[in-house]
């Protein structure tokens, strides 16, 4: 439910996040009852090496304002080195989309641990007031309904 | 008949080598040869008009079989054929490596130490054009870098003369052309255009050698070669030379992070 | 069919008050060192000294990417929904050449050879060509050799011929092209019979016949000369994508949960995948195969099945090939080779 | 949604009725795909997903929505939650739509036991192992076992000595045919996962050969370097250079102390070599390492304690008579520095007056220790007891907080303290300790006399310190790829439901590594550890989840996508990618060489997944397609 005026805009953000890590530390920000904007939704990974950048692309295509990907610190991996690979993914990524002109601002990179209950939900509240001042995320959707040009009759 | 030639010829004639492969004249620029017999050696040319990546040809399984095939390229055909044994895709004693010098003679390489040191001390310097548009796309704003992309990449027609001419680009199944999930929208339309670029430069990064034959083979002339270029800055500055290419496969514990928080 | 004369200075005159008229004209416009195609507001922004573009406007009746039909899934109902009239609109293709004129000829025929495709041909009966005689060509052109010429009218709805510094003749053939005659009558007056047309065309050198390259190729199946031929061919699409002919296309789907469209988009038997079955085996297993299959194509089967030409020597195909398959080159070569 | 065939809500799924409804709905409806919206997946995935293969349906078709821990708990009450809500049961449907059934994987089990740490905990969870019939590998940092309960006097509530209860378990351990002891030794790497870690262990070397050494200990009569502070007596003794850290030490074998032994020094020296009637002592020896196959390992690390000089307010440890109550135990102990007898450090003489400052550190954010030590309430009561009993005509001080005195006689000791022998508690905080002539002045104030301050002239004070992790704590949770707490702490599981174990299956906690502990808890942490491990070594085979990577294999001419770059070879942690040659039937010969995953090695990390280019590696139950499906369907409207 995007509103499209930037005046009560509630953005739409999906976090990718490691099993062992983050998703653990969402869980005890869950326990620990803190509460953080509802605007996140939390898809779950083994680990940030898993992290495919297209799905980061997808979610910006089908609407998302917003996106934190966040895993163990280094050297905690559950798997050693997962996140170690991931970062390397990302410093790549990263440029390569800021040199393309699309808004890597929007995209959070965190390390959150399984005892880091209070900073998830730091990082989902600064991330969710982040992205709303800078308003929804149009361009890269507009992109992506290129077909919609071609109008259909729906009678 | 040139030095090349009569070499190239001299080879064949020899008969531990099939086939060799290099350049001849084209219609405007020199283009791909291949010589199966001496009287095919006569075309063979070489100067800096010998644009194209002739290692592309070497993952070929129609062009490479059992017998011994002799390449004449340039620069970064040695370049790409070192990375193409690095990874795993040639088997080098199927093949005779060679280039040619200022004088016009053949160089020859027997093993991949010696092109590893050619590699090292010839690179060629990088095309000014080149910088001067990737500094002026730095310059722009966020804004207009997406606008300016958009624009360019909307008139790509996914003919994929970019993949296809890139040696590197050697997988027997595209990520293009995977449908489960559809990670790319195979139509050519602004996004998955730009996707698909995007794709091309993460599969390259740590890998391109830089040869800008992805740019030249676009028939619309597209700034890809922009794409690769600046990536191949990028992870210098990030992580050093080129050495063996496989930058995303390793990692250092130390590398920066300063957009983790 | 009338003959008239225009002012060169009125042409832009007559074109502006075209584009007020019509709601899409496409003409060349300057692009890099060349040319393209492409939506124009304005009668300067044509682009007149150029080479042939480097896409073909075949675009114009057979978008690169279409919307076939749409759907909605609505629990056990599904419903479909055409592509609505208002997409298809009356076109003006301006300074096409008459390559690009004779390429809508076999278009047509083949999306009507069975089935009639509404979409090609709502879009290419919208469509009016104003074709300008070629002046000059490049080492690329060969229309001469495939039954067309610099001067061909074939399939134009009118053409412009440059005869001097001052002057262009206008030669109306169809009632489309008198309609943009009549957005602007008072341009014209009538020519006389003595302008020389093909004076001031361009010299295209014949190299070959449709003949010769039809009795050699049709018990060519088995030569040697197609691995001979594309050795150094990369497997893209660059030709068919540019070619002004090649019909080739794929069906693909875009859907978004419970709706989506099913989408035509080009494809190209250049392509490894195109003829790849899902069991693993590809009739067509090397670039021979593939090379072999587009010039019996364009050369053999269309003549004999349609009676149309796959080619029209515009030699698109070759100024955007990666590694120069120069197919004048491959065609004569063809065409002396000995039959196999 | 669409495809969703049953759709029903219940308070508790997880209880009888709540997963009967489960397996009547996959009965009645044959539906191969369940998706459960309540807690987390770490929580009751494995319940579930064992209802649903109850219930004839594979239970990797089961997923389960986080509507509660990182849904409702976090959010308040109103609509944009309930949409939240749905969107995460709409993802998961798309997901477990295209969820594949899979079979769970079987791996042999390597039955030998790694036991981490020789204080009572690794000494409990050895011999419980051990008794059970498998083999325990013990290996201890120091030169003995004992840990940190070998040091105390006596033990609350019972007060019984501590040396008397432990003494001999240290032997038992010392003797038991199943366990093999490493003292002086460290784990110095951890490979590969449960059932089938390889454990490589460094060999401090010891520049005496037990084989030949008959702990005589004649050499440590000789040693020139007496005045070595001893660390068994936390510094209020002395040891020599070649050493054994008590006398009850298990071994007790001497070791030579490189820091401080003259030979290494300087080089000259080798009195004890001199000495030695068996010829024992071998200097310059390297450390030496061994490598274990092993099945499960138990960290029992324990604890440490803040020394004084931690705290500005009291010296910084520059009074020699402000100690820490673990000096005190030596003080009090009869094998201690004084035989027993409370001394003060400064003079030897015997206190009359002694003030017990409880919470030094602990419950203090403002010192970066926010959570309660949990010990020094019992301890502080029985040392001012002991103090009491050795000083009869003594005046001890108690300075608390409020006093936690949960546990078995705990609340009564702490009464008869207070009661019988006349110990003087003042609830306050001590704002400062200071000398002024001879005297320690402790200044507080008294929040029961609403504030009043008070000021006690002592001869000695002993500071409750706090329990801290042991420094070091942080390098081995990473060596195993454990989780640990902000105070580096290890973290278990589930802080209830699975308080022995840690995220990483195969390694378990006991005692004081994991939060402070007291011995009581410790032992009985340490004997659920080893159950836990017994319960494991006991099965015939290891059956692991399947969620793994897995190379695509597809018709010829191609056999797999997979062109064979290998580059995924170096991106996997467990070497778990080999190269697998696809070769034509008839002829033999090599038609291509792909990759192909060791189902065995692969834990599931799937970072080889995102990184194959061609996409010809893909990871069961976190497959392309699902993550995908998932991602679009939290967006699709």
């Amino acid at each position: 439910m995007i509103e499209q005026n930037n005046n009560n805009f509630e953005p739409r953000i999906i976090a990718f996040v490691c099993n062992w890590c983050t998703y653990a530390g969402a869980d005890l920000a869950g326990t620990s009852r803190i509460k953080y904007a509802s605007n996140v939704d939390i898809v779950r990974f083994p680990c940030t090496g898993r992290i495919d950048f297209m799905l980061l692309l997808k979610a910006f295509a089908k609407g998302a304002d917003g996106i934190i990907v966040s895993g163990c610190h280094p050297n905690d991996c559950h798997y050693t080195s997962g996140n170690f690979h991931a970062r390397r993914r990302w410093m790549v990524f990263r440029d390569m989309l800021n040199f393309l002109g699309i808004d890597v601002e929007r995209i959070r990179w965190s390390w959150v641990s399984a005892a880091e209950g209070a900073k998830w939900a730091d990082v989902v509240n600064k991330t969710v007031h982040k992205i709303r001042e800078m308003g929804p995320y149009t361009e890269y959707k507009k992109a992506a309904m290129f077909l919609e040009k071609e109008k259909i009759s729906y009678e | 008949m040139s030095k090349i030639s009569e070499k190239a010829a001299a080879l064949l004639q020899e008969g531990a080598i099939k086939m060799i492969i290099g350049y001849e004249q084209g219609t405007e620029h020199p283009r791909p040869i291949f010589c199966h017999t001496p009287e095919d050696c006569k075309k063979l040319i070489f100067n800096d008009q010998c644009k194209n990546n002739l290692a592309v040809y070497l993952t070929k399984k129609e062009i490479v079989d059992n017998d011994k095939i002799g390449v004449i390229g340039n620069f970064y055909v040695v370049k790409t054929v070192i990375q193409l044994f690095l990874e795993n895709q040639i088997h080098l004693d199927h093949f005779l490596i060679m280039t040619v010098d200022e004088a016009g003679d053949i160089i020859t390489f027997g093993n991949i130490d010696e092109m590893k040191q050619y590699v090292a001390s010839h690179e060629p310097p990088a095309n000014p054009t080149v910088l001067a548009a990737i500094e002026k796309i730095d310059k722009m704003s966020r804004e207009e870098r997406w606008a300016y992309w958009k624009t360019e990449l909307s008139k790509c027609i996914r003919c994929y003369a970019c993949r296809a001419a890139c040696p590197l680009c050697y997988c027997n199944r595209c990520i293009t052309d995977v449908n489960c999930p559809q990670w790319l929208e195979p139509w050519s339309a602004p996004l998955s255009n730009i996707e698909w670029q995007i794709n091309r430069i993460m599969h390259m990064s740590g890998r391109c050698v830089g040869c800008g034959e992805c740019a030249a083979a676009c028939p619309l002339e597209l700034p890809i070669g922009l794409l690769t270029k600046k990536m191949g800055m990028d992870i210098k500055d990030s992580f050093g030379e080129w050495k063996d290419g496989n930058v995303l496969s390793t990692y250092k514990v130390g590398d920066k992070e300063n957009f983790i928080h | 069919m009338e003959k008239l004369i225009i002012k060169l200075q009125d042409i832009n005159t007559w074109l502006d008050q075209i584009i007020e008229k019509v709601p899409r004209v496409i003409a060349p416009i300057k692009y890099g060192q060349k040319a393209e195609f492409a939506l124009i507001k304005n009668a300067t922004d044509v682009h007149y000294d150029s080479q042939t573009t480097i896409s073909s406007v075949k675009s114009a009746a057979f978008p690169s990417t279409e919307t076939l039909f749409a759907y909605a899934k609505n629990g056990p109902d599904t419903k479909l929904y055409n592509v609505a009239e208002e997409n298809f609109v009356n076109t003006v293709i301006w300074r096409a050449r008459p390559c690009d004129a004779i390429a809508f000829k076999p278009m047509t025929k083949i999306f009507n050879s069975d089935y009639q495709d509404e979409l090609y041909n709502k879009r290419y009966e919208k469509i009016t060509l104003v074709t300008f005689a070629c002046n000059k060509a490049d080492e690329f052109c060969f229309c001469t050799s495939t039954g067309g010429g610099p001067g061909s009218i074939e399939n134009s709805d009118a053409m412009v011929t440059v005869i001097d510094k001052e002057k262009a003749l206008v030669e109306v053939f169809t009632e489309k092209g008198q309609q943009l005659i009549d957005l602007a009558k008072e341009l014209f007056e009538k020519a006389d019979e003595s302008i020389d047309k093909d004076a001031v065309l361009a010299k295209i050198p014949q190299k070959f016949t449709k003949e010769q390259i039809h009795d050699h190729i049709q018990n060519a199946f088995k030569s040697s000369i197609w691995k001979a031929q594309s050795e150094r061919c990369l497997g893209c699409g660059a030709c068919a994508y540019v070619c002004p002919v090649c019909t080739c296309f794929d069906i693909q789907e875009d859907s978004h949960g419970n709706q989506g469209r099913r989408i035509r988009c080009w494809d190209s038997c250049g392509f490894q995948l195109y003829t790849q079955h899902t069991s693993g085996y590809n009739p067509r297993p090397n670039q021979a195969a593939r090379w072999r299959q587009r010039i019996l194509h364009k050369f053999l089967y269309m003549p004999d099945r349609l009676n149309i030409y796959g080619c029209t020597g515009c030699g698109r195909c070759s100024r955007a090939c990666p590694v120069d398959m120069n197919i004048v080159e491959h065609l004569t070569s063809i065409a002396n080779s000995i039959h196999e | 949604m669409a495809g969703v065939e049953f759709a029903t809500d219940y308070k508790y799924m997880c209880s009888d009725p709540g997963q009967n409804l489960i397996k009547q709905a996959i009965k009645e409806h044959h539906l191969d795909g369940v998706v459960v919206g309540s807690c987390s997946p770490r929580m009751h995935e494995m319940t579930f997903r064992k209802v649903c293969s109850e219930a004839g349906m594979n239970p990797y078709l089961c997923e389960i929505a986080n509507l509660r821990e990182q849904c409702s708990w976090v959010h308040e009450k109103c609509d944009a939650t309930t949409n939240k809500a749905i969107e995460i049961v709409r993802g998961l449907v798309e997901k477990v739509k295209r969820n594949k059934p899979l079979q769970a994987i079987e791996v042999p089990i390597s039955k030998k036991a790694l036991v981490i740490g020789g204080g009572i905990a690794g000494i409990q969870a050895s011999l419980d192992i051990a008794n059970c019939g498998h083999q325990v590998i013990l290996v201890e940092q120091s030169p003995s076992i004992g840990g940190h309960m070998s040091q105390l006097s006596e033990t609350f509530p019972t007060l019984d000595c501590s040396q008397c209860i432990l003494t001999p378990r240290m032997v038992e351990v010392a003797q038991h045919p199943n366990i093999t002891l490493y003292t002086y030794a460290e784990l110095e790497k951890l490979e590969g996962f449960i059932g089938n870690f390889k454990a490589t262990i460094r060999l401090k070397d010891k520049s005496v050969d037990f084989s030949k050494c008959t702990g005589c200990g004649l050499c440590m009569t000789k040693c020139p370097q007496k005045k070595i502070p001893s660390e068994f007596n936390e510094g209020l003794g002395t040891r020599t250079a070649i050493y054994t850290p008590s006398p009850q030490a298990v071994p007790n074998k001497p070791v030579i102390d490189r820091e401080n032994c003259n030979y290494y020094k300087k080089g000259v020296c080798k009195i004890c070599q001199k000495f030695c009637p068996t010829g024992a002592i071998e200097y310059d020896k390297a450390d030496k390492f061994i490598t274990e196959e092993i099945g499960a390992v138990v960290v029992t690390t324990g604890f440490n304690v803040l020394k004084t000089d931690f705290f500005s307010e009291y010296g910084y440890g520059k009074y020699k008579d402000v100690i820490t109550g673990l000096q005190f135990e030596r003080l009090a102990s009869a094998s201690g520095p004084t035989l027993g007898e409370i001394r003060r450090p400064s003079d030897g003489q015997i206190p009359k007056k002694i003030v017990f400052i409880a919470c030094c550190g602990s419950r203090d954010p403002a010192k970066g220790l926010a959570y309660c030590s949990k010990i020094c309430c019992m301890y502080t009561a029985k040392h001012a007891m002991l103090y009491q009993h050795k000083v009869p005509d003594g005046e001890s001080t108690v300075f608390y907080m409020d006093i936690r005195a949960g546990g078995k006689n705990y609340e009564e000791f702490v009464r008869r303290a207070i009661e019988e022998e006349q110990v003087n508690y003042v609830r306050g905080r001590v704002a400062r300790v200071y000398e002024k002539n001879g005297k320690l002045i402790v200044k507080g104030a008294d929040t029961l006399l609403n504030a009043k301050p008070v000021e006690i002239e002592a001869d000695m004070v002993v500071l409750a310190t706090a329990s801290i992790a042991n420094n070091g704590a942080e390098d081995l949770a990473q060596k195993m790829h454990i989780s640990y707490d902000p105070y580096h702490f290890f973290a278990e599981a589930h802080p209830k439901l699975r308080p022995v174990e840690t995220n990483t299956a195969g390694i378990f906690l006991a005692g004081a590594c994991q939060a402070p502990k007291d011995i009581p808890e410790t032992v009985a942490a340490a004997s659920g550890a080893a159950v836990k491990v017994v319960s494991l070594l006991s099965k015939p085979t290891l059956v692991r989840e399947p969620l793994i990577a897995v190379v695509n294999r597809c018709a010829p001419p191609q056999y797999s996508t997979c062109v064979g770059c290998f580059m995924c070879q170096t991106i996997c942690p467990y070497q778990a990618i080999e190269r697998e040659d696809i070769t034509d039937r008839r002829t033999g010969q090599v038609i291509k060489t792909i990759a192909k995953i060791n189902p065995g090695l692969c834990q599931g990390c799937g970072t080889c997944v995102s990184f194959c280019r061609s996409k010809s590696i893909d990871i069961q139950g976190y497959s392309n397609e699902e993550m995908y499906a998932e991602v679009s369907a939290l967006l699709n409207k």
